[in-house]
């Protein structure tokens, strides 16, 4: 999405050189990725305190494994944002890849290892065909995938109809949900703080991602310094559908059930986390511990509220606020803090 | 404060003690101005003195610290450009601010636009009036095409056509000739004039000073903020405005040094892309300057772009050192040694939103990774290499790059293509928009990489710069090579000739 | 590739299918002179909250437990969806409920989570869609699926004299009970008494209004000797009629289905619907909670021919499987439907 | 001291072009005719394919059942034109429809004898508060409208939840002059067309020929430039929300009027198809083009779509996906003509009229 000067955050700016430590600890300050996680550790602490049975092993397995198919996807759908770009077609893509689990499984004969192997390739094909339209079409990402969820969705339909395949093995299904042993943490999350700490270093700690974040602000300016563009976006949608093919196992083996309306709407949380982590929908800004710190913030809350009997409803509403104050908190705060500089250079106070 | 002539009649818009601070920036501290009606008045600095703040304080776009503004005497707040227009202040900004997906008869009329029935807008009327208004500055620019796509040039051209449909009685015009050429300078002067005429005051900013002394009557110098002096034009030379500006003396405005000429490390052949350049061959040695020059829109910015491979070409090669460069990757450009500063620093050179360390550092990215990983210490101590040679002006490196004055931000450019280290550098406008000390600096630094053995291509609008730098001179004309001249014989006729497409085929 | 990973040793459907079917554990015996205990905690688990159907039943459960003195509870998603269920579960056997009444948006999907709440002590009940029989104690089913399938068929028979074109027009392509239904529909239609009726397709409406009244329009269209048309799911039947009502079918084409009196009331009374049927929703949530208070109480077991009292609607056995029957649905026609506000 | 252009000599010599006075079409006038045109096309193959297929896809009956079908769609897709256009998005309408709908069923319920003006005007009014809180947190806090409208999308829609805490309104809690709203035809026209035709019409009408209407395209095209301009952008996009707000309650009342039923999903999900329409509309989602239209044909193309693949009998299955591919076409199709429109452009010279 071109970036947007209008709605650019104010910035603040110090003279001194020697005023460093004290421009970053305010930048942590400033920061929403500090914000975020602060956040995130009040309402555990909050929660832990006050809210009978979160503070359970056995509550923290159950959070973890809600909050993996976010979270996973929560990753590339990060750097797309980042790079002015989005996809919507991420649950329908877990859904086909899903069903197309559920089908192969049915009818093909094949090993469950091949399968998952075929799935997260197809998962990689649906995203490329996503890269394909926006980068090689030059049509706009937001457009592209609204159309490709309504098509992914309607071919997992197409895939299995009516049915729904259930007889995965025992063994598997159990694996997608066991503990490490001796702990209340899924095995499955090893894989996820894994993939994290991938992305986190390329977007944060590589020249690629450097690339990323010129390119969401300004792609043409990121052309002439030998960022290929396009090709960057197209490798990002084949990985968003490729993480989208492993979040497609990770739900058929979790609920042992692949069916056509699998994580259908899933698309709003992720981008909700993604935001709520400090993305700048308008490309160019935002870190993947914000997200992460998002993804956890937003599944604490919502497991807190419900253990303590919180109307679903309230929940919806909890979480349509989180977001605004989101974005409206930081941009306040940053007023407020303009204002008193400027009073403050006004009225020098004596000293 | 020294007085202003009191002979000339009452001031029509004073400004009085005006301080504005961006965060710990001051960018304007007790700023005075007097601007007298049927007078042309010249603001100077260099980059980063503050100019386009006062011109964004008056263009009610920034509301200022402290201080006051009056206007034919009467106290003039501004909350917002709306007032300022309403107060009669027409504005042409540094960056033109038009809408692409516009008309551009929309474009200088929004807001404005004639109405008839039902206060409908009057769309022939608009078109007729837009024409009428590029007639007077003799300029053909189709009202009805969007704005999008219209080269620098004509976006200046809109601006202009705009700030004058305002029949206003104050014309602020912030550098509106960096990207005109003679005659549309002219033309623009003699509208101003006549604005002049009719009683109107000009605020006129520019670094080029024979405009300067061209058109204005009085002169203000800003440094570093701060108001320094205004004077009657007639009582000034450019060397002492110089010297208030900067604070120093300075000297040697084009030191090209001679430089012992290597073997040939840019090599183009034959490179054609249908409609825009025809048959482009040349070659650049290393220790040379090779200078391109041509009428605005003569297609110099297209082959190096297409040289650099950000656009492609139907035929022809490019060799960097004797090996062939791919077509149509800037990437391997780079690898291969090559580096482009580009036209248009905003759209092309920066990206706003980043830090100066960030974009100083871009284009190295993968240099300076260490085991594919990029931190941040590297980055740092690169950027800070680069922007202390360059004297780049800014709070911070932290500080995104769009908070920085246009010259600065130049100078980042220009940073960030010199820290790639290339072997060949194509740069195109190098000064456009730099304040007199940075851009001898700029020439210094060019004459000095030269002869440390870079290849350069520089393509200049400025005669005096190409005439000033240059070994050898190429002459584009409507997308050819026309001529080839060698310093010795490179004179401003000469080349005035070859690229109005008098001359002899080279 | 595929030879060498099956050589290999990898997990295919067919060395793997011989651990399915853990079966039904009723073990212990029922106990049928137990007392309903005091203060069990129940909580319903609809499809989804704000689904006006599931608010009825579950109001029904909540006057169950009111009469035995029990905690009442109903959670649920805010949306349809199998995985939220599953959370719910979570939470709600954490929380130690001693019955969990639910309706499964997938039988598959929730069983884990439901297994896991029966080993933490709870007892649970599936109502209206059910799950794997393995994975809840009892059923509470509103009606057999024979008895909706020979309802509807002899309710669409009467009202298109016995012969002519129908088609069905159902909620989403994959929800169990719609299918199982249709299927049974079919069975009936190959009687010899219904060989002059031919159901020539089955459209799907999603559960979505919209969706199902432009189906119904695209069955008016495509099918022009259409007789009658079967919509065995409230918003279907409704949105059918709503269709019928505003155009030049409306009588002429009949429709019948499953469908709430208050939302085909209108309808009724204008002609466009002669007679539908429904069971009532607020005793299917009534008689659940009771079966799970049954359960909680040691009553019973979930073990075929156990019985116990379910209040105002006398005794109950439970059948195979664990399934316990409301009973055969009211048919709503002008006559009575006033006297039904739900 | 600089170089003279290449195209000095001819500008200075000022020839103005031959008509100054009657001017064709704009460029970009004419780049949406010709958007508007190739929807219209699609739009006759589309139902020729279908009448051919069943000729009785193009009935009085069905013909009155796709306009009834539409209506709504292009309330809400002109609605998003006014947004979309400024650059910004409202994610929210779909929710705001499902709370102005269950209001008006409330309003009956608890008032049985309120006359239907007044049921619309309360609606409208519901709805435009919704959009001015929307356009509230966005001009006043200065932050993106997806996000607000993506929050409002949740928040307006718990409230929604938690008001009707799983209660129904049905058609027969509402008035019969109500309802026949929602039903009734004038010469055969449904009602409810009609009225989103006079939306269309107005707000086509006012976005292009008003200042005001211009000034939201410059916004969406280069917001800090409308900014310096003097154009007060932050009170346009306010406004703008609140239209969107107040079409979407029009929506909402208008939705009630047509079901009958009611409960507090009403329109969930509405959201991505109201963007969608506007899109194969050929509105910009990055702003600054598009008309309202535009984006009316959109969204009849996408009901349309709908409908006759009911009727076409195409496996139920194979709808959506169908309805996907579409859409890919549309906007494709839509880049194409663009392309060429803009590859026109260049061939004419910036300077030669
Ligand atoms: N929005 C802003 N935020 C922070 N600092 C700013 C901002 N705008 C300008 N500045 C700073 O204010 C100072 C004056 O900038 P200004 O643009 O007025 O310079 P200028 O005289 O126009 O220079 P040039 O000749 O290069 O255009 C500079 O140091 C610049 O970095
Ligand atoms: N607005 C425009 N629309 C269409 N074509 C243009 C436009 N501006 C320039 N051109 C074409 O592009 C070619 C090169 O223009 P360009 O301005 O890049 O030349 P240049 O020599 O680099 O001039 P400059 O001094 O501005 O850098 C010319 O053939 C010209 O006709
Ligand atoms: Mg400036
Ligand atoms: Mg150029």
């Amino acid at each position: 999405m071109a970036h947007d000067s209008l709605y650019a955050a104010p910035t603040t700016a110090e003279a001194e050189p020697g005023a460093d430590r004290l421009a970053g600890l305010r930048g942590l300050f400033g920061s929403w990725d500090a914000v975020i996680v602060a956040a995130l550790v009040v309402a555990v602490l909050v929660a832990s305190l006050t809210v009978e049975n979160f503070a359970t092993g056995r509550n923290a397995q159950f959070l973890l494994l809600d909050l993996m198919p976010l979270a996973l996807i929560a990753l590339p759908m990060t750097l797309i944002v980042i790079t002015g770009e989005i996809d919507l077609s991420v649950a329908s893509m877990v859904g086909l890849c899903s069903t197309l689990m559920g089908q192969l499984w049915l009818s093909s004969g094949l090993s469950l290892e091949l399968i998952c192997v075929l799935v997260v390739l197809l998962g990689a094909v649906l995203g490329a065909v996503n890269g394909l339209f926006v980068t090689g079409f030059g049509l706009p990402s937001l457009a592209v995938t609204i159309g490709t969820l309504a098509l992914y969705r309607g071919l997992s339909f197409v895939v299995l109809g009516d049915q729904a395949v259930a007889d995965f093995p025992a063994d598997w299904t159990a694996a997608a949900v066991r503990a490490i042993p001796g702990t209340s943490i899924p095995v499955v999350v090893v894989p996820l703080l894994l993939l994290a700490v991938v992305f986190g270093i390329v977007l944060h700690a590589t020249a690629a991602g450097r690339a990323l974040y010129a390119m969401g602000n300004n792609d043409q300016a990121a052309t002439f310094t030998g960022v290929s563009v396009a090709r960057t976006k197209f490798w990002l949608f084949v990985v968003s559908g490729a993480v989208c093919g492993l979040v497609g196992i990770f739900w058929t083996l979790r609920y042992a059930s692949a069916r056509g309306d699998n994580a259908t709407g899933l698309e709003l949380t992720v981008v909700t986390a993604v935001l709520l982590g400090g993305v700048s929908i308008f490309g160019g800004r935002g870190a993947l511990l914000g997200v992460v710190a998002g993804v956890l913030l937003l599944g604490v809350l919502r497991n807190a509220l419900q253990l303590a009997d919180v109307d679903a409803n309230a929940l919806t509403i909890v979480t349509g606020s989180l977001l605004i104050a989101s974005v409206v908190l930081p941009n306040a705060v940053a007023d407020i803090r303009a204002r008193l500089h400027r009073r403050r250079q006004r009225h020098p106070v004596a000293s | 404060m020294t007085a202003d002539a009191p002979a000339t009649p009452a001031p029509l818009l004073v400004l009085d003690g005006v301080t504005k601070s961006f965060g710990a920036v001051a960018a304007l501290r007790g700023v005075h101005l007097a601007l007298h009606p049927g007078e042309a008045h010249a603001l100077v600095g260099e980059n980063g003195a503050g100019k386009s703040t006062l011109v964004k304080v008056l263009a009610g776009a920034h509301a200022p610290d402290s201080g006051s503004m009056t206007l034919d005497g009467q106290p003039l707040r501004l909350r917002g450009p709306a007032d300022a227009r309403a107060a009669g202040i027409a504005v042409i900004y540094q960056e033109p601010t038009l809408f692409p997906d516009l008309s551009v008869a929309e474009n200088i009329f929004m807001g404005r636009q004639p109405l008839r029935g039902l206060r409908r807008i009057d769309t022939a009327a608009m078109n007729r009036d837009a024409e009428r208004l590029f007639q007077r500055l003799g300029v053909r620019i189709d009202p009805t095409r969007p704005a999008r796509g219209l080269s620098i040039a004509d976006q200046q051209l809109v601006e202009i056509a705009k700030a004058i449909s305002f029949d206003a009685r104050v014309l602020v015009m912030d550098e509106p000739t960096a990207a005109l050429s003679g005659v549309e300078v002219e033309r623009l002067f003699a509208v101003a004039r006549s604005l002049c005429e009719g009683g109107a005051a000009v605020l006129f900013i520019s670094h080029r000073f024979n405009e300067v002394f061209d058109l204005c009557h009085r002169v203000t110098v800003l440094r570093d903020g701060a108001w320094v002096s205004s004077d009657d034009a007639a009582d000034l030379t450019v060397d002492e405005v110089v010297r208030r500006m900067v604070g120093r003396d300075v000297s040697a405005l084009y030191p090209k040094q001679a430089a012992e000429l290597r073997d040939t490390l840019l090599e183009v052949r034959g490179l054609t892309r249908a409609g825009v350049f025809t048959d482009v061959s040349f070659s650049v040695r290393g220790g040379e300057i090779v200078a391109l020059a041509g009428l605005v829109g003569a297609g110099r910015s297209e082959v190096a772009r297409a040289v650099f491979g950000v656009d492609r070409y139907d035929t022809g090669e490019v060799l960097v050192a004797g090996r062939a460069v791919p077509a149509g990757n800037p990437g391997r450009a780079i690898a291969a040694g090559m580096a482009l500063v580009p036209e248009d620093r905003r759209q092309q050179g920066l990206v706003m939103e980043l830090s100066v360390e960030r974009n100083a550092t871009l284009a190295r990215r993968r240099a300076l990774s260490r085991l594919g990983l990029l931190l941040g210490g590297a980055e740092r101590a690169e950027a800070r290499r680069w922007t202390r040679r360059l004297q780049v002006k800014a709070s911070r490196l932290g500080a995104p790059v769009a908070t920085l004055s246009g010259g600065n931000q130049q100078k980042v450019v220009l940073a960030k293509w010199l820290a790639t280290e290339p072997r060949v550098l194509i740069i195109d406008e190098p000064t456009r928009g730099i304040d007199v000390g940075t851009k001898s600096e700029v020439h210094r630094l060019l004459s000095e990489l030269a002869g440390e053995g870079l290849a350069i291509l520089m393509i200049s609008s400025e005669l005096p710069e190409v005439l000033g730098m240059a070994d050898r001179v190429l002459v584009m004309h409507e997308g050819r090579l026309v001529r080839e001249l060698l310093r010795a014989e490179a004179d401003e006729a000469s080349i005035m000739f070859a690229a109005t497409g008098q001359g002899a085929t080279a | 590739a595929l030879l060498l990973s099956a050589a290999c040793g990898g997990t295919t459907r067919d060395n793997s299918n011989d651990d399915a079917g853990a079966g039904n554990q009723a073990s212990g015996g029922a106990n049928p002179d137990a007392a309903i205990k005091a203060g069990l905690k129940i909580a319903f688990l609809p499809k989804a909250l704000n689904n006006p159907y599931f608010t009825v039943s579950d109001n029904g459960g909540k006057d169950a437990v009111t009469e035995f003195k029990g905690e009442f509870k109903e959670v649920g998603p805010s949306e349809a969806s199998a995985s939220s269920q599953v959370s719910y579960i979570n939470t709600l056997s954490q929380q130690g409920m001693d019955v969990i009444v639910t309706s499964a948006n997938d039988p598959n999907a929730i069983c884990g989570a439901l297994n896991q709440a029966k080993a933490a002590g709870a007892k649970i009940v599936t109502f209206d869609s059910d799950t794997k029989p393995e994975c809840r104690q009892i059923f509470v089913n509103q009606v057999t699926a024979e008895g909706i399938a020979e309802n509807q068929v002899k309710l669409i028979s009467q009202q298109i004299g016995g012969e002519g074109e129908i088609a069905i027009l159902s909620a989403t392509a994959n929800a169990t009970n719609q299918n199982a239904w249709i299927a049974l529909m079919k069975t009936e239609l190959a009687k010899p008494e219904y060989s002059k009726i031919k159901l020539v397709t089955v459209a799907y409406g999603n559960d979505d209004d919209q969706k199902s009244f432009q189906e119904t329009q695209g069955l008016l269209q495509s099918y022009p000797n259409l007789k009658g048309i079967i919509s065995p799911t409230t918003v279907g039947v409704a949105a059918a009629g709503r269709y019928l009502s505003g155009s030049q079918y409306k009588g002429k084409v009949k429709l019948t289905g499953l469908g709430t009196p208050n939302q085909m009331r209108q309808y009724v009374k204008d002609g466009t619907v002669d007679a539908f049927a429904l069971w009532s929703p607020a005793d299917l949530g009534y008689l659940a909670a009771y079966a799970g208070a049954a359960l909680a109480s040691g009553q019973i077991t979930g073990a075929e021919g156990d019985k116990f009292k379910a209040g105002k609607l006398g005794e109950f056995t439970v059948g195979k499987e664990g399934v316990v029957i409301l009973g055969p649905p009211t048919v709503f026609d002008k006559n009575n439907i006033d006297q039904f506000q739900f | 001291m600089s170089l003279t252009d290449a195209g000095a000599p001819e500008r200075a010599a000022g020839n103005a072009p031959t008509h100054p006075g009657r001017q064709r079409r704009s460029l970009t006038e004419r780049l949406f005719a010709v958007r508007e045109l190739s929807l219209l096309i699609a739009l006759g193959l589309l139902v020729l394919v279908t009448t051919v297929r069943n000729d009785r896809f193009l009935s009085g009956q069905s013909i009155k059942d796709l306009l009834l079908g539409c209506a709504i769609l292009v309330i809400l897709a002109v609605g998003q034109t006014l947004v979309i256009v400024t650059r910004n998005v409202d994610l929210s309408v779909g929710s705001i429809l499902g709370l102005v709908a269950f209001a008006t069923g409330s309003l009956f319920l608890s008032a049985p004898a309120t006359p239907w003006p007044v049921a619309l005007v309360v609606g409208v009014a519901l709805g435009a508060l919704c959009g001015a809180v929307n356009g509230g947190l966005i001009a006043v806090a200065r932050v993106p409208a997806l996000v607000i409208t993506l929050g409002t999308l949740y928040a307006f829609r718990g409230v929604d939840y938690y008001w009707a805490s799983g209660r129904q309104i049905n058609a027969a809690d509402m008035p019969q002059s109500f309802l026949r709203l929602g039903n009734q035809t004038v010469l055969g026209v449904p009602v409810l067309f009609l009225v989103a035709l006079v939306v269309v019409a107005a707000v086509g009408f006012y976005l292009r020929s008003y200042r005001s209407g211009r000034e939201l395209y410059a916004i969406g095209s280069e917001p800090a430039a409308a900014r310096l301009s003097g154009i007060p952008v932050g009170r346009r996009v306010f406004t703008v929300f609140v239209a969107s707000g107040a079409l979407a309650g029009l929506a909402g009342v208008l939705y009630a009027a047509r079901f009958g039923t009611l409960d507090a999903a009403a329109g969930s999900g509405l959201e991505l198809q109201v963007v969608a329409a506007a899109v194969v509309g050929g509105v910009a989602i990055f702003g600054g083009s598009g008309s309202a239209y535009g984006a009316a044909l959109g969204a009849v193309l996408l009901t349309t779509i709908g409908s006759s693949l009911a009727v076409l009998r195409i496996d139920p299955f194979w709808q959506q996906a169908v309805v996907g591919a579409l859409i890919l076409a549309a906007i494709g199709l839509d880049r194409l003509l663009a392309l060429r429109v803009a590859a026109r452009l260049r061939g004419r010279s910036a300077h030669g009229a």
